[in-house]
């Protein structure tokens, strides 16, 4: 079983390695990871193998089956369902190793925080950490150092902006792109009118999906956006915005688009209250409240990450590079694995297992 | 044993309590690594912290500070990001807007008269609002972040070669510097005079205007050193650059022995208060907590302590006037 | 004598159609100590604070080293050379010694003071007048005296010429005050001039080298040195008015039942063994000096303060230590002390201040019937005639001697039994006064036992039905019946030696 | 002048503000502005805020801060609904779990009150250490998940049904402010908050029981916090572990920007609604003005600072202290 997922992991992760990451790097000839052959030396062998002559090596120090292990989560909130989705998806994973220790440390919705923990982690002597970024620039020096410092840093949904271990990406701009082009599908040939609901301002991951966004409306000219305010994140926030966005607009608002489920949820309620039904919302993120949602009806869709499995990919990466020669703080570009962004209506709602909902 | 000493020992005490603590319970908490870079942590928050006394001595507040060091770090980016002017010129700017904002809050609260509490809490709207505006946008127009990547500002986040950090450094020169202003100079005596007893401080011509307005310059001069720590360290700013470190700041200088009321408290004090907190929030990490669990420790702690210390206070009180009176009983017997 | 320093003229200052000051002369040479005598009301602080511009003048000249001035606020009292020590400290309790005395001349190059300069200056005139102080010692860690200390230091280091003193000995202990005799000596020689304005008038006669009397407002008096004749110089401040009703009293000891009775009643530290017993219908007077447990005793009746032994009986009934309720459930009431931190909220309305002693009878279910409430806030303002005569005003608003009525309209309004009244008249004209005299008299005629504690003779003598002379926390003396006279308790207050002979006289 | 007239007219003053803004977003925003359904959405928007702010005035006028009133929203949000998801639905469950939220409140309350009335702590630095603990104790129930109630219909009703057109957080407001406000100022206990607030020591030799005062003023700020929390929850039909979140600075600019002195025992309660829809306004206006978001927090904070620059002008003027200035010193009429 360790091993069937293990070996999963690697493939998973060396597929796009073999797409994305960077060549070159000097010191190949290096000492490979002979000396630690363990009780999967097959892997070992294999890994060696695949990575001699593609990336730079280090000396193998710790066995991931025997070592006594420290690995931290760091999500930019740990209190949210986000947050504890991907942490849980992780201890899921590593929950396989008995000897590794996994601790979770909470970001605070606080890049600075986020990257005081990393520093905390790295005078801890963690052997590695999985990070989702609330701010991608801020968190680029912490990496930066954690990666010199030997400690492979595996991100979730927003990375950092530099070069390091892994990435495993929600995909923002795709989201945002995919429910542009849906909701231009349920418009039509004649268009329509949209709203946005945005992230607090500056806030990356609400960038990456208005990008996304905007790219899809720009394909589609017949559709216009009236107004965009930020709900902050927050329900009930989102509420009271979708009220001024009904005050000011009515019936002209064909469409509104949220840059996570709480406020689509928001807006929805807030529709709902007053009586506009037939407001097209969408939502980002695919957590369980937002699918109940969709099945009553409230709201049309969202896009669906499976965070369970997102944690547990970042998990598996993260042990990959524990065990193997590579020297992740070499690497001049982040390898990503991407996790599909799954649109999610009415139509395929059900199809989301109730165990793969966070 | 003057009492200001005996308290002053008594909160150090706390802060070795919990050190030792931390120290015997944990067996990642005392090494070099790990005290060097709470030392940094301390950094950004003390030297906010150095220059809210300043504003708490007085008498006052200032819930600006944690916006105006995010304003100032992002004027610094902002003009990195988009002008070709050098890195001194850009500093002088940074400089510039930091005095500029506690130039707006001195005289808000001491020209305008308005309470220290609801000026520097609109003002702190102002600033957010500004570094929203002067954030870097991306090609389509959208607020974004953007690593910096300049060696000198880099370097700033460096270390001597022991590990022990620049800001660290910075951190302790700057509390030095108050310590000493606040204790040797005219100037920093005025901020405890007009603290203290507003009304015979101008008596002795004092400048309410003048003393405001000095106490909030110095905030912002700190806020203006944290921002470069804060840039040394993440060599990054983005828009909730600074949110709710005023909050930390005042907690810290309150906890360093800072009355509201004014008149009280001291650079060291703070430092003492800075560490303290700092402790607190790095030591809870050393352990297999739950996030919930981290929080509720840390926040009964600071509870516990705050009892103590009120409750030793009035304890210390009722001693100082029993004592007296006895003594004055003494003497009426003799 | 020296040439004059300070000469003022025809003086005049009018509060609300009263004339606070009539035509009132005043002259000081230099190196002169004049003792400004008078009761309290007589135009005394009224006319410092015209010398030290906290008032303006409504008429008459200020000469000060033979040209004329005009003394609009501190700050140019300050730069003639004119400094005071008030009753009221006016220090910056967290700073040092040296810091507040140097505050705003500090030494200094660039900002940076030169503090152990500044500290050796300080402790050498600490050390030429003999003063029991450290050069950095905090303030607020230092007694009363000391802190008096500290304010001369500040008034003679600014190189004043003339400095007053406003009750200096006020809280300060015998040998304390026999320093401060000393000082004054010094200041003299090196011919700094002072106003000293005391209550105590055997160190008014020791140190004086004239005594200027006001009366009412006006000079009464002037009276040197060699002159000085005690009896003369009470006469002039008590003045023909108040003779006859209050220099002397003839005290009668009431046969009424005992309302309240206190027994062996002691908090160590603060006073011992105090027993004495109210009847209906009476008013004791607990007097001495300040800091010799009056109010103390005061407050621990009142369930304010704890006491060590001892108990309080109200009609036989053992009451309750600390608990300010039970007492006055009982029918207790108490005009405290300090009317501006223990007496009134100054930011309410007369209404609302008087109306929280008054809520068990305003209000029904919890919920307060506002016609009542304002009806008692009308009626209050009436009955202790309340200027202006609006409730609805913030009592921080008013004058000392109205809101010291609204304290007092707080208990008025209820069913007292017993009241306990802490210094009613400090700080209050002499209109104010009056009437609150009449409020405590017409009390007496309802049957309410009245324990108050007052340090003013005049007024001990024009309310009292019997008198105790406390000293150092302990019961020195009891006048109770038969006539005493002002110069009596003056001097068993004092201690002086002549009171084993009056008390030969009179017990 | 006559002093009464003179306090209505401060009050008067407050108002004027509140309408001259209203008059400038009416004439930028003609026929969308000043409309019923805008009026109401107004309404619901200060409602949470403004229960919370019903309770922490109380908190406020003793002189003391509260800034759990956030931590107090989400534990009771949270243990509610965490008791509805294992109640049977019924309206017995349903009303159980809406006590135990206020119960968490009224608790959390009540520790305050005796720590605060007992020693002298700052009750800023308290009270936001204990709302850590507090959201502390929501992660331990929530286990930081999303408490999803959407099938509690009944319970969600209140945060979703109208009366009249208006939705009931509005009419909950409306008591909240009511009760508070005849709390305050018509009954006993108000009198003796003011009391106590404006000089402690005053009231204590009135034979006020002050730590009872203070203790009750934090249990009606904890109930506020709670019940505003039960709204949210109902709003939301979900109880999270981040809820509420940062109303705790919204509710205290609102009070200090509605002239209740931090210092305590003065101020009204009509001053810190008047804070709340201040700012409910403006933001609403700005956002139906299409303003970018990013511009409103420095609108705001000018409005603010212009608001209360004018409201201390304007009421040092009218004291007739316009010649002195405020802080000169004013010769009193007594010797």
């Amino acid at each position: 079983m360790r091993a069937k997922r293990l070996m999963a992991a690697l493939l998973a992760a060396l597929c796009v390695m073999g797409l994305t990451a960077c060549s070159g790097a000097a010191n190949a000839d290096n000492a490979s990871g002979d000396e630690a052959a363990s009780a999967d030396g097959e892997v070992q062998e294999a890994v060696g193998e695949v990575v001699e002559g593609m990336i730079a090596t280090k000396e193998v120090t710790v066995n991931p089956y025997t070592d006594e292990l420290k690995i931290g989560f760091i999500p930019s909130n740990a209190t949210e369902a986000n947050g504890t989705a991907w942490g849980e998806g992780i201890r899921e994973e590593l929950s396989y190793w008995p000897n590794i220790t996994y601790n979770i440390f909470d970001g605070e919705m606080n890049a600075d925080k986020q990257s005081q923990l990393v520093y905390d982690l790295i005078s801890q002597d963690y052997d590695g950490i999985i990070l989702q970024a609330y701010n991608s620039s801020i968190l680029a020096a912490a990496v930066e150092d954690a990666e010199a410092a030997g400690i492979p840093v595996v991100t979730i949904n927003l990375g950092a902006d530099t070069a390091y271990a892994g990435h495993v990406a929600m995909t923002d701009y795709e989201a945002g792109y995919a429910i542009g082009n849906k909701i231009s599908e349920a418009l039509g040939e004649e268009g329509g009118n949209v709203v946005v609901i945005q992230a607090t301002p500056g806030a990356t991951r609400g960038e990456e999906l208005e990008s996304g966004f905007q790219a899809s409306m720009a394909e589609h000219p017949e559709i216009t956006i009236l107004d965009e305010q930020t709900g902050e994140w927050n329900m009930e926030k989102a509420n009271t915005v979708m009220q001024d966005f009904l005050t000011s607009y009515g019936d002209e608002i064909d469409a509104v688009f949220c840059h996570n489920d709480q406020m689509a949820e928001g807006a929805g309620v807030a529709c709902q209250n007053l009586g506009y039904n037939d407001i097209i919302i969408w939502g980002a993120n695919g957590e369980s409240k937002a699918l109940e949602y969709i099945e009553q009806g409230i709201i049309t869709g969202t896009v669906y990450t499976n965070c369970y499995d997102q944690g547990a990919t970042a998990a598996r990466l993260l042990m990959m590079y524990l065990g193997s020669n590579i020297d992740t703080s070499t690497f001049t570009q982040t390898p990503v694995i991407k996790m599909p962004p799954i649109t999610v209506d009415s139509s395929n709602v059900a199809n989301i297992p109730q165990e793969d909902r966070w | 044993m003057r009492q200001e000493t005996l308290r002053r020992i008594i909160s150090f005490a706390l802060l070795v309590i919990l050190l030792v603590i931390f120290s015997a319970t944990s067996d990642t908490f005392l090494t070099a690594n790990n005290i060097m870079n709470l030392l940094r942590e301390c950094s950004v928050v003390g030297t906010l912290a150095i220059g809210v006394t300043m504003c708490i001595i007085t008498g006052g507040n200032d819930l600006s500070c944690g916006a105006l060091l995010g304003l100032v770090s992002m004027v610094i980016a902002n003009l990195y990001h988009y002008t070709a002017f050098s890195l001194e010129l850009i500093l002088a700017v940074g400089l510039l807007t930091a005095l500029l904002g506690g130039l707006l809050n001195g005289i808000c609260i001491s020209v305008l008269k308005i309470p220290d509490f609801v000026a520097t809490l609109s003002t702190g709207m102002i600033f957010t609002g500004l570094i929203y505006l002067f954030a870097i946008r991306n090609e389509s127009g959208l607020i974004t972040s953007e690593t910096i990547r300049n060696e000198t500002i880099a370097s700033w986040g460096g270390s001597f070669g022991n590990g022990l950090y620049y800001s660290t450094v910075v951190f302790f020169v700057v509390a030095i510097i108050a310590q000493v202003y606040l204790k040797h100079t005219k100037s920093g005596t005025y901020l405890y005079a007009m603290g203290a007893n507003r009304k015979s401080a101008e008596y002795s011509g004092i400048s309410f205007v003048k003393t405001k307005i000095t106490a909030f310059m110095i905030s912002a001069g700190t806020a203006f050193i944290g921002a470069l720590l804060l840039l040394g360290r993440n060599r990054a700013v983005e828009t909730a650059t600074g949110t709710g470190l005023e909050f930390q700041a005042i907690s810290a200088t309150v906890i360093g022995g800072c009355a509201f009321s004014g008149g009280r408290g001291d650079a060291i004090g703070t430092v003492i208060g800075v560490l303290f907190m700092q402790v607190l929030r790095n030591g809870i990490l050393k352990y297999n907590f739950s996030t919930q669990t981290q929080s509720v420790i840390s926040g009964v702690v600071i509870v516990v302590m705050l009892i103590f210390d009120a409750y030793y206070n009035e304890y210390m009180q009722k001693k100082t006037t029993k004592a007296s009176a006895v003594a004055r009983e003494k003497k009426a017997v003799n | 004598m020296a040439e004059t320093l300070l000469e003022m003229k025809n003086i005049e200052k009018i509060f609300a159609h009263v004339h606070a000051l009539d035509h009132v002369n005043f002259e000081i040479c230099k190196g002169e100590v004049v003792s400004l005598l008078g009761e309290n009301g007589a135009g005394k602080s009224t006319l410092i604070k015209i010398l030290t511009g906290v008032y303006p003048k409504d008429g008459g000249e200020i000469f000060f080293e033979g040209k004329q001035v005009e003394i609009d606020n501190k700050h140019d009292a300050e730069k003639l050379g004119i400094a005071v020590i008030f009753q009221e400290l006016s220090l910056i309790p967290t700073l040092s010694v040296t810091q507040n005395i140097m505050l705003g001349k500090e030494m200094s190059t660039l900002g940076m003071i030169h503090y152990s300069a500044e500290k050796k200056k300080i402790a050498e005139l600490i050390q030429r007048y003999d003063f029991p102080l450290e050069a950095d010692a905090i303030v607020e860690t230092l007694s009363v005296a000391q802190r008096q200390m500290v304010e001369i230091l500040k008034a003679l280091s600014a190189d004043a010429k003339l400095i007053i003193m406003d009750e200096p000995t006020a809280s300060l202990s015998r040998k304390e005050s026999e320093v401060l005799y000393k000082i004054i000596n010094q200041l003299r020689d090196q011919g700094v001039s002072i106003i000293y304005i005391s209550h105590r008038l055997e160190e008014v006669f020791n140190l004086a080298d004239r005594i200027a009397i006001l009366r009412d407002g006006k000079n009464v008096g002037l009276v040197d040195r060699e002159e000085i004749v005690p009896g003369d110089v009470v006469k002039m401040m008590i003045g023909k008015r108040l003779s006859e009703a209050t220099a002397s009293r003839n005290l009668t000891l009431s046969d009424k039942e005992v309302v309240l009775e206190v027994k062996n009643l002691t908090h160590l530290g603060y006073y011992e063994n105090v027993s004495f017993q109210v009847h209906a219908g009476e008013v004791l007077v607990l007097t001495g000096l300040v800091g010799s447990g009056r109010t103390e005793v005061l407050r621990s009746i009142f369930g304010a303060d704890p006491y060590d032994s001892g108990q309080v009986i109200y009609r036989g009934e053992v009451l309750k230590k600390n608990r300010i309720k039970h007492t006055v459930s009982k029918g207790f009431g108490l005009i405290p002390e300090d009317r501006r931190t223990q007496g009134f909220a100054p930011l309410l309305s007369v209404t609302r201040n008087v109306a929280v002693t008054n809520y068990d009878a305003l209000a029904h279910m919890g919920f307060v019937n506002r016609a009542k409430e304002d009806e008692l806030g009308e009626a209050v303002v009436g009955m202790v005639d309340l200027r202006p005569a609006n409730p609805n005003v913030a009592v921080g608003n008013l004058s000392g001697g109205n809101q010291q009525k609204v304290v007092l309209g707080k208990w008025l309004t209820r069913d007292l039994n017993v009241i306990l009244i802490d210094e009613p008249t400090v700080g209050i004209d002499i209109g104010a006064k009056d009437e609150i005299y009449d409020f405590i008299e017409k009390m007496t005629m309802q049957g309410i036992a009245v324990l108050m504690v007052s340090s003013d003779i005049a007024e001990v003598l024009r309310v009292a039905h019997r008198i105790i002379v406390m000293k150092e926390g302990r019961v020195i003396r009891e006048f109770h019946d038969g006539a005493v006279t002002q110069e009596q308790i003056l001097l068993a207050q004092s201690g002086l030696k002549e009171q084993a002979k009056e008390e030969a006289q009179y017990e | 002048m006559n002093n009464q007239k003179t306090k209505k007219l401060y009050e008067f003053r407050k108002v004027a503000i509140l309408i001259a803004i209203c008059l400038v977003f009416t004439i930028l925003l003609p026929g969308v502005f000043l409309t019923w359904s805008n009026i109401r959405s107004i309404l619901y928007s200060v409602s949470l805020t403004g229960i919370m702010i019903c309770g922490a005035t109380f908190a406020v006028l003793i002189g003391g801060i509260d800034r759990t009133v956030s931590g107090n929203a989400a534990v009771a949000g949270a243990c509610c609904c965490s008791l509805l998801l294992s109640g049977d639905g019924s309206m017995g469950s349903t009303v159980l779990a809406i006590l135990a939220g206020l119960g968490c409140g009224i608790l959390s309350g009540l520790f305050h009150g005796l720590v605060l009335s007992r020693f002298d702590i700052p009750a800023f630095l308290m009270t936001l250490a204990t709302n850590q603990v507090l959201y502390g104790i929501v992660q331990y129930i929530t286990q930081n998940k999303l408490i999803n109630v959407m099938n509690a219909k009944a319970f969600n009703t209140i945060g979703s049904a109208r009366i009249l057109g208006i939705p009931v957080p509005v009419y909950i407001l409306l008591i909240c402010f009511l009760v508070s406000y005849v709390v305050l100022n018509h009954t006993v206990y108000g009198r003796n908050l003011y009391s106590v607030g404006g000089n402690r020591e005053a009231s204590k030799l009135s034979g006020i029981n002050c730590r009872k005062v203070i203790c009750i003023a934090y249990m009606i700020s904890g109930f506020m916090g709670a019940l505003s929390g039960l709204i949210l929850s109902s709003m939301n039909q979900q109880a999270s572990a981040t809820q509420a979140t940062g109303y705790e600075n919204d509710v205290l600019a609102a009070i200090v920007v509605g002239g209740i002195s931090l210092r305590g025992g003065s101020g009204t309660l009509q001053g810190a609604m008047f804070g709340a829809f201040l700012i409910g306004i403006i933001s609403n206006g700005l956002r139906l003005l299409g303003i970018d978001a990013i511009y409103h927090d420095l609108v705001k904070g000018v409005i603010i600072i212009a608001a209360i620059a004018f409201d201390m002008y304007s009421s040092y003027s009218m004291s007739g202290m316009k010649k002195r200035g405020p802080f000169r010193r004013k010769a009193s009429s007594a010797e």
